[in-house]
């Protein structure tokens, strides 16, 4: 077990070495089998120690990484049930995406790095996953970051690309300096930095630390899962290639914040203000990412907008204190986010490569199976009863509202309007691109096998995802919550309150259809007006924040530069200089080969000299 | 008791300083030599004085070697002037300002 | 009491005679006026009971030394004619420099003056050339020696430097 | 005069006979080289003989000591005067100096510099001063085809002429005080109950002008640089070292003497001092001539050596003369370089001509740049503990501000001695091949070089040896 | 072989003065330039594998694994006095390796090669002696020795502003060597007051009594030489001139040993000499080395010349250490040298890829550069993975360091601690902003499309070992550490 489980974890490291190192001198298929194989190899080695994640879960202490005095941080693998869901999760997309990118690469020649990067992504995000303290999660934190950062600019050529990646990497950091001072204060408080130890002894603390960390921590979290306000990065990193949309910016790496305040937990539910802010963050995000993807042009875009909303909602579970909750949609949307992804690459190739939605239409007629599974996908997302996404969905709200205070209330409120913009955005995004005739130019482009069937388990997972947790109304007996040791989080409301919330969750879903049915049916090409320009550019936060920081910041280090360093810290210094050699050319006028002026020299040296004396001798 | 030695020093410094004002203020060097000569005659003439003071003859015998070494001086130096004159035709000092800064 | 007269008398004639030298222009006239200034001297030597020195200022410096410098003047032909405003300073030079001087020596002579010891009176005294000579041949050998080294190598260095370079001459003369 | 005080000052003898001999033999023998190659075994064996040889008095003729101090001096200066020797081989041959003359001179100026740091009495002192003061003269201006060299001769001249009517008025107001010219007596006949008397100021006063006009103190020193620069380059070396040399160690006893009357006229001489580094450095700042820049900088070291002289004692005497030791031996060196770029046609004195020279004369232009960083005392040459040491004598003797001052200088001075060592090593070649030096040279340069580098190492003899030295 | 073997042979001295023989005969060759190289890489070889055996044969332990004292310059009262602890040893290694890397990176170099290799062999004594010396005097010799060669690397075979670099480098640090040098002796004269033996023994002169205000005085002193070499805040102008100019050898020496000089020189011997002034300095050297921590990071973002934007890195990080410094813990302590240790493999890895760059390009501007992954896939993936070191990616070599300077920190001051992390985010601005100037982006064509030559492989592969070792597991580095450290804290006195 503690050799499977070190495989897991191994397996896709040692992949991407091999690539990273070797890659370029192994013949051409080698790459990719290696990639894949490395990451089924470590989905195969998950499943086979679930077995034992239960309860306490399976523990492995490989070395000590860092030890200083008290401070020791271990590489240690922790796979408790928590870890184990999420392992599987991440192991098991990762190898249906790793098959898709065998096809979706295939012509690429820079694949081995490709296939390198993704490897290390999925070892860092199985480091997150299975760290038993927060250091080590922490490197794979910031290894998520760099894969990510590295993939976003693979087609580095484009210096948006790369600038995109640059954009990710920064902006996520800001939120890992939240984390960092979060782990340090933690360690003075515990002496420790063992994510179970610090649970254990969280109770007690007090409250306003207790609140304070919690907040460091979701600082942290908002940055890794674009969530309000760090959220700028995500639709810019689309520009990396589909399936590490599908893979980082979907599934896995932007759920990590999610999974750090689900691991962290104990503690963060400890303070309700935090939870309040959590709360608010992931619904509030839900509705800004929502509205954002109503107005948007690229597919990419469009459902990074809606991975951006639904990791709204996660929080908002987290928020709400319902780990399985957020678990269950994490999940879910995981499931069937990187369906739409990775369909939407196959979209994207069969339109020529084009990505606006606009230039798309009748995209039904190329394939119809990928039309179908990208609906699968929708209709998912949009939260069409009975799907994985309904049910989880449905259980974030059922708990926000099971609450039952003003503030859940309203959050609900939220959560529910922006449910139905969501399938408005959803079917908008359907409408467009597979109604109507095709937009653009005729471009026929065969689909590799790979692209395809690593779709059909998505779907299903997608489709039936609901049956992980499936609520008691509908004959489910809520296994994720049981698995997850949080049956406290089975909600017991009345009937009544059930069937009324289901309903209305249908109820948007449909009211978001018809909307859409009715507006985009037909594709009319219109002017795009005020609103519909703010939402595009994501409510003007890049320009906001262009304005309120990063020129601030450039001016800030152009004053460093220009005006303390060369000015004042050099200009002393050579004025300095240029004080010595000015006072040494007077004196070197002194010296004009005159005789005479050099007798003068004497005479007044004789002089002081004598004045000197005298007046020590009259005194 | 002829004079106080203070009157003689008197005498001896004013000579001094008008062999010292010769040297600053010509510039010709031969006037500059002789300003060095009444220079070093009133050191010639303190000497004496304290030789007289204290009764003791090692004053003049340090005139003596004053003398000498005046001779060998003027000697050297007027070589020198003649020297001068024939490089640059000159015995003013202020033509010979070639080095300086 | 003559003495005494005497004494002040021919001070007085030498700073005369020196400052008379001083201020010419032509060097000639101011070594004539300087071999007044030492005769005067000497005879104050020989008051100070030197006799030997005041042989000598008369014999050397009166003597032989300018005698050498009337002989260099006389060889070179400077003359103060050719050039009246560069041979000798002004009296915007002359006022400056006799300040500075009358500055030191108010310098000098109150520092002197402060001494005790100074306001006592020389005794008459006097020193035979027969002391001169046991002192300085007794006592001084060692230095006589030096001096006369010193003279052989300055008559050497004044040779050498006096003497006329061959090559440049002719280096000269070709030019 | 006895056979014993003959035995006594023996080194001197032999350099003032052998100079007088060469002289002489030198009117027949027309051949430069073999004088320059006797003077200089004369000058080493009258460095041997005081070294070596036992003097039979302690005092010859009331005027001289033969101390070990004065024969450690006399073995200093008789070295320096040989190494000028050896060094003027290719150079005399290159400007057709005479040689009998040239070594006679040389010899004798030698002599009077043992005599000056030996003397023990004031006329002694007058003595030996005017004694290489005058062949100074004409060696200045040795160089008959040199106009600069005329210059020079002439400036020092009148300023030598000057400055020995200054010496010999406050000998003789000094004596007018004492009534003695023995420098024990007259100087302890200055003070009563420890106080100087006015007559002594006023002699001392004098007495000052004129070893500030030897050693270059500012405000005295304007003569130096251009006295240095138009000198043949040997003769500069000369100047900044051993006739600086003889002055200073004379200087030390006479303040030594003084006891501790001599607080007054050290008042004076840190006023000196600290003008003396400041006015030098900065005047050497923007200096664009080698030897003009070496003469500011011995300047700068003369404001160092008076921090010895100032501290006085067991200390201040063991930092001086080894600081003078080491401050020799890198001028000498940096002028013996110069001497070994000379060309017929001029010294290679300009920065600009020494452009890129670095490459082309390798050797030399690293034992220069030895020497420059032993000026500006940075390990591990010798230049560094001799900082070292005149650094914690002032702090250990209470001077602190001078030690303070002393350090600031030296950082600033820093730049005028990397100055060549740029224009050598890392600017654009301007500079053409000079033609190689000659073997003496060489042997010398790598002398000074190597004793520069031994005693950067390991200084502890010569510390030794010069604790032993001092009276 | 066993530590006995040691202690009765010289080893200390034979591992100090090699490089110096190494010198010595590259000058007497120095007309032929394969002299030269191969007797550097001999000699630097050679001193490597012995550094490396004392690292694994040593028995760890507080005080002086190896001691050599033998009398020198008596009338001085300097001895010849060397000691080797963990934090030497772990120095020196780091020393002998570099400069390893430093001849082999300029191996192919035209201009006199002889003396080049022969300067930076000097350079070698002169560090591994300034982390030996514990007579005051010895140290500061070393401390000087290291000026020369390194204003000749400079001077003679940098830039195009190479002159002013090298006089501006030899004239600040000297600057400070001289305070250094003045309370040295003022140390040594009352020290030798109180007990009449002067000497400048280091251990002799922790003894010396102090009044506060002496104290102070001559602790400002030291720590104005170590300051200007660490580089603290205000004292940093030469830096960015020298590493820019330097050849690329003098670059890796000056930023991955000559900077840690400084601290080394702060920690031996500013601390335990003055604990109560060192006590009363710490939260101004914390806010220097935070304000040098951004205000570096902020001026190398707008940088545009690559190896300016790593010097000002250089600065930046060295604040992170003397961060760690300040904290006064063995965490932080233990984290701020191995931060350096790790810092100079990082940066030295840096300016031997920019040196690399710069050969294939012609340029350092990032303006002229961009794309270099297309022509030169293997040199930039290195160049990327030393830039994530550099900025801190856990995992890889700084990381490890920072991270314990900042537990170390936040334990005493939480706030100090918590400010210097955001130092991270500037850190990683100027860092993609190079990168991304540099291998992605748009093509510049270099004129020579070489991807790495073997020998470029045999520099780079090292480096990137170390550090991915050094940030995995850098507990080999910290064990040695330990015993000294605390020794050095107790000494210091907890504040």
């Amino acid at each position: 077990m503690i050799l499977l489980l070190t495989l897991t974890l191994l397996l896709p490291l040692l992949g991407g070495i091999i690539n990273a190192c070797f890659g370029n001198h192994l013949p051409k298929p080698m790459p990719v089998i290696v990639a894949n194989g490395a990451v089924i190899g470590s989905f195969l080695a998950c499943l086979g120690c679930l077995s034992s994640a239960s309860g306490d879960g399976l523990r492995v202490t490989l070395f000590t990484w860092l030890s200083s005095g008290s401070f020791q941080a271990d590489v240690g693998l922790l796979l408790d049930p928590l870890a184990a869901i999420m392992a599987l999760m991440v192991t098991g997309v990762a190898s249906l995406i790793h098959l898709y990118a065998a096809g979706y690469m295939q012509d690429d020649s820079d694949q081995t790095r490709f296939f390198a990067l993704l490897n290390l992504f999925v070892f860092a995000m199985l480091t997150i996953v299975l760290a038993d303290n927060l250091l080590l999660m922490f490197l794979g934190w910031e290894g998520v970051g760099f894969c990510s950062y590295g993939l976003i600019g693979f087609w580095y050529r484009n210096t948006e690309n790369a600038a995109a990646g640059r954009k990710a990497f920064i902006v996520t950091r800001i939120g890992d300096l939240f984390f960092t001072v979060g782990l340090l204060w933690l360690f003075a408080l515990f002496g420790t930095i063992g994510i179970e130890a610090i649970n254990g002894q969280v109770a007690g603390l007090d409250p306003t630390t207790i609140t304070i960390i919690s907040l460091l921590l979701l600082g942290g979290a908002c940055g890794k899962s674009a969530q309000l306000p760090l959220m700028t990065w995500l639709p810019d990193a689309m520009a990396g290639p589909t399936p590490v949309s599908a893979l980082i910016h979907a599934a896995t790496m932007v759920t990590a914040g999610v999974y750090l305040l689900c691991r962290m937990f104990p503690l963060v539910s400890l303070s309700p203000i935090a939870m309040g802010v959590i709360a608010l963050v992931g619904v509030l995000t839900a509705l800004y990412a929502a509205t954002c993807a109503l107005a948007q042009r690229e597919i990419k875009r469009v459902l990074a907008y809606s991975t951006m909303s639904q990791v709204g909602y996660m929080f908002l579970a987290v928020g709400v204190g319902s780990v399985s909750a957020a678990m269950f949609h994490l999940l879910t949307h995981a499931f069937f986010k990187s369906l739409l992804f990775m369909a939407a690459g196959c979209v994207i190739n069969l339109a020529g490569h084009e990505n606006d939605i606009y230039l798309m239409g009748g995209m039904r007629q190329r394939s119809k199976l990928v039309a179908g599974l990208f609906m699968v996908g929708l209709l998912c997302l949009a939260g069409a009863p009975l799907t994985g996404g309904f049910f989880s969905k449905d259980l974030i709200l059922a708990t926000a509202f099971a609450k039952g205070d003003l503030f859940h209330q309203a959050i609900y409120v939220i959560g529910i309007v922006t449910a139905g913009i969501t399938s408005l955005y959803s079917f908008r995004l359907g409408y467009l691109v597979f109604a109507g005739d095709f937009r653009g130019e005729e471009l026929p482009d065969d689909l590799p096998g790979l692209m395809k069937w690593p779709l059909l388990p998505l779907a299903l997972f997608g489709l039936f995802g609901g049956l992980l947790n499936l609520p008691h109304l509908f004959g489910g007996y809520s296994w994720l919550s049981g698995w997850l040791n949080t049956d406290t989080d089975v909600l017991h409301l009345s009937l009544n309150s059930e069937y009324l919330l289901s309903g209305t969750a249908v109820g948007v879903f449909v009211f978001g259809w018809l909307i859409a049915h009715l507006r985009y049916r037909k594709f009319v090409r219109r002017e795009s007006g005020l609103i519909s320009a703010f939402l595009l550019a994501g409510w003007q936060f890049d320009a906001f924040y262009d304005r309120l920081l990063i020129r601030p910041f450039r001016g800030l280090c152009r004053f460093c530069w220009q005006g303390v360093e060369v000015g004042l810290v050099d200009g002393l210094i050579e004025g300095f200089a240029r004080t010595c050699i000015s006072w040494g050319q007077a004196l070197r006028k002194m010296t004009n080969g005159q005789i005479s002026n050099y007798l003068q020299g004497f005479i007044w040296g004789l002089l002081l000299i004598m004045g000197w004396f005298l007046l020590r001798a009259v005194a | 008791m002829i004079v106080p030695m203070e009157h003689l020093l008197i005498l001896s410094t004013i000579l001094f300083l008008l062999g010292l004002v010769c040297v600053l203020a010509h510039r010709n060097l031969i006037m500059i030599l002789i300003g060095v000569e009444i220079m070093l005659n009133a050191v010639g003439l303190t000497l004496v004085g304290a030789s007289a003071f204290w009764q003791q003859i090692d004053g003049q015998i340090m005139v003596l070697f004053l003398m000498a070494m005046t001779s060998a001086e003027v000697s050297i130096s007027l070589a020198m002037v003649v020297y001068l004159q024939r490089c640059k035709n000159s015995v003013d000092i202020r033509d010979f300002d070639e080095m300086r800064g | 009491m003559t003495a005494t007269l005497l004494f002040y008398i021919l001070g007085a004639i030498t700073v005369v005679a020196t400052l008379l030298a001083i201020i010419q222009r032509n060097p000639v006239h101011a070594v004539i006026y300087l071999v007044n200034s030492f005769f005067a001297l000497a005879l104050i030597f020989y008051l100070l009971g030197a006799p030997m020195i005041a042989a000598w200022e008369v014999i050397i410096y009166a003597g032989a030394i300018m005698v050498l410098f009337l002989f260099i003047i006389m060889m070179l032909e400077i003359s103060p004619s050719s050039d009246p405003v560069r041979s000798a300073p002004g009296w915007a030079q002359w006022v400056p420099i006799f300040i500075l001087a009358i500055a030191l020596a108010s310098c000098t002579l109150l520092l002197t003056g402060l001494d005790p010891v100074i306001a006592e009176g020389l005794p008459r005294w006097h020193a035979s050339p027969r002391d001169f000579g046991y002192a300085l041949f007794k006592e001084y050998a060692l230095a006589i020696e030096i001096v006369s080294f010193q003279l052989l190598f300055a008559a050497v260095g004044a040779f050498y430097v006096g003497r006329l370079e061959q090559k440049k001459s002719q280096r000269e003369g070709s030019s | 005069m006895s056979l014993l005080d003959l035995q006594s000052l023996l080194p001197q003898l032999i350099l003032a006979l052998g100079g007088t001999t060469v002289l002489l033999l030198g009117a027949w023998v027309q051949n430069r080289r073999l004088w320059l190659i006797v003077g200089m075994f004369l000058a080493l064996f009258a460095a041997l003989a005081a070294g070596v040889m036992e003097p039979p008095l302690a005092e010859v003729a009331g005027m001289y000591s033969t101390s070990l101090y004065a024969r450690f001096c006399t073995v200093l200066w008789s070295l320096i005067i040989a190494a000028t020797l050896l060094l003027s081989c290719r150079y005399a041959d290159l400007h057709r100096f005479g040689g009998g003359e040239y070594a006679a001179l040389l010899l004798f100026a030698g002599a009077g510099m043992s005599l000056l740091s030996a003397a023990t009495s004031l006329i002694g002192l007058f003595l030996g001063l005017e004694a290489f003061t005058l062949v100074l003269y004409v060696l200045i201006a040795f160089n008959r085809t040199d106009n600069r060299g005329a210059e020079a001769g002439l400036k020092y001249l009148v300023f030598g002429a000057v400055a020995t009517g200054f010496l010999t008025f406050g000998i003789a107001l000094i004596y007018t005080a004492s009534g003695s010219f023995h420098m024990l007596e007259a100087l302890s006949g200055l003070q009563v109950d420890g106080v100087l008397r006015p007559i002594g100021l006023a002699g001392w006063a004098m007495l000052l002008v004129a070893i500030g006009f030897k050693i270059s103190l500012v405000p005295f020193h304007l003569w130096t640089p251009d006295v240095y620069q138009g000198s043949p380059a040997p003769i500069s070396g000369l100047l900044a070292t051993a006739a600086k040399g003889a002055v200073l160690t004379a200087l030390l006893p006479l303040l030594a003497f003084m006891g501790d009357a001599a607080s007054e006229i050290k008042n004076v001489l840190w006023l000196l001092a600290i003008i003396t580094m400041l006015a030098g450095t900065f005047a050497a700042l923007p200096q664009t001539n080698l030897k003009r820049m070496l003469a500011y900088s011995s300047i700068v070291h003369m404001g160092y050596l008076l921090i010895a002289l100032l501290v006085g004692g067991a200390d201040g005497g063991q930092a001086l003369l080894f600081y003078l030791v080491v401050y020799c031996l890198a001028t000498f060196g940096a002028f013996g370089v110069i001497t070994s770029f000379a060309l017929e046609t001029g010294e290679i004195q300009d920065y600009d001509d020494l452009r890129g020279l670095g490459y082309l004369h390798p050797r030399r232009s690293i034992v220069l740049a030895a020497f420059m960083f032993s000026l500006a005392g940075i390990p591990p040459l010798a230049g560094f503990f001799a900082k070292f040491g005149l650094f914690q004598a002032a702090l250990r003797n209470g001077y602190p501000e001078l030690a303070v001052i002393g350090v600031f200088v030296s950082l600033v001075s820093v730049y005028y001695y990397l100055r060549p060592i740029i224009v050598l090593f890392m600017q654009d070649r301007s500079a053409y091949q000079l033609r190689s030096g000659s073997y003496s040279e060489y042997f010398l340069l790598a002398g000074c070089f190597i004793a520069i580098l031994a005693l950067g190492i390991y200084p502890g003899p010569l510390l030794n040896l010069v604790a032993q030295v001092l009276p | 072989m066993t530590a006995d073997t040691f202690t009765q042979f010289p080893v200390l001295s034979l591992l100090l003065w090699l490089p110096l023989v190494g010198t010595l005969l590259c000058l007497v060759g120095y007309k032929s330039p394969q002299a030269g190289r191969w007797l550097a890489l001999g000699t630097t070889t050679v001193v490597f594998a012995l550094s490396l055996l004392l690292a694994f044969s040593l028995e760890r332990s507080a005080g002086w694994m190896l001691f050599e004292d033998y009398s020198w310059i008596e009338p001085f009262g300097i001895r010849y006095t060397l000691g080797m602890d963990g934090i030497s040893l772990l120095l020196i290694v780091l020393t002998a390796f570099l400069q390893l890397v430093a001849v082999l990176i300029s191996w192919d170099q035209e201009k006199s090669p002889g003396l080049f290799f022969a300067l930076i062999l000097i350079l070698e004594t002169g560090i591994i002696g300034v982390f030996l010396a514990l007579d005051l005097v010895l140290f500061y010799l070393f401390w000087e020795l290291m000026l020369i060669p390194m204003f000749f690397l400079i001077g003679v075979w940098g830039y195009k502003r190479r002159v002013y670099a090298a006089v501006k480098f030899f004239l600040f640090t000297l600057g400070g060597s001289l305070c250094l040098l003045l309370a040295v002796i003022s140390l040594f004269l009352l020290h030798g007051e109180q007990t009449g033996t002067y000497t400048f023994a280091l251990e002799a002169l922790k003894q010396t009594d102090l009044s506060f205000g002496q104290e102070m005085l001559f602790y400002l002193c030291f720590m104005a030489a170590f300051a200007i070499k660490v580089p603290l805040f205000p004292f940093h102008s030469w830096l960015p001139d020298a590493h820019t100019e330097a050849p690329v050898a003098g670059s890796v020496d000056l930023a991955g040993l000559l900077m840690k000089t400084g601290v080394y020189g702060m920690i031996r011997f500013a601390f335990p000499l003055f604990p109560s002034a060192a006590e009363k300095s710490l939260p101004i050297l914390a806010v220097l080395a935070l304000i040098g921590l951004f205000y570096a990071a902020w001026i190398a973002y707008l940088q545009t010349d690559i190896k300016r934007i790593v010097a000002y890195s250089s600065i930046s990080h060295l604040g992170f250490v003397i961060l760690g410094l300040a904290a006064w813990n063995q965490t932080a302590w233990e984290g701020s040298l191995l931060l350096m240790i790790n810092h100079g493999v990082t940066t030295g890895a840096l300016f031997v890829i920019i040196a690399m760059i710069q050969r294939r390009t012609g340029t350092r501007e990032i303006s002229q550069l961009g794309g270099l992954w297309k022509s030169q896939p293997n040199m930039s993936a290195f160049f990327l993975l030393f830039c994530m070191a550099s900025l801190g990616l856990p995992g890889l070599a700084n990381f490890a360091g920072e991270i314990l300077i900042l537990i170390g920190t936040f334990k005493s001051h939480a706030v100090w601690a918590a400010i210097a992390v955001a130092g991270v985010l500037f850190s990683a601005m100027y860092m993609l902003r190079m990168v991304q100037e540099t291998i992605w982006g748009p093509c510049c064509e270099p004129f020579d499309k070489q991807d790495l030559i073997s020998r470029e492989w045999l520099i780079l592969i090292p480096l990137a070992v170390l550090v991915v070792w050094l940030g995995c597991y850098p507990q080999p580095i910290l064990d040695p550490l330990r015993e000294p450290i605390s020794l050095l804290l107790r000494q210091g006195g907890q504040p």
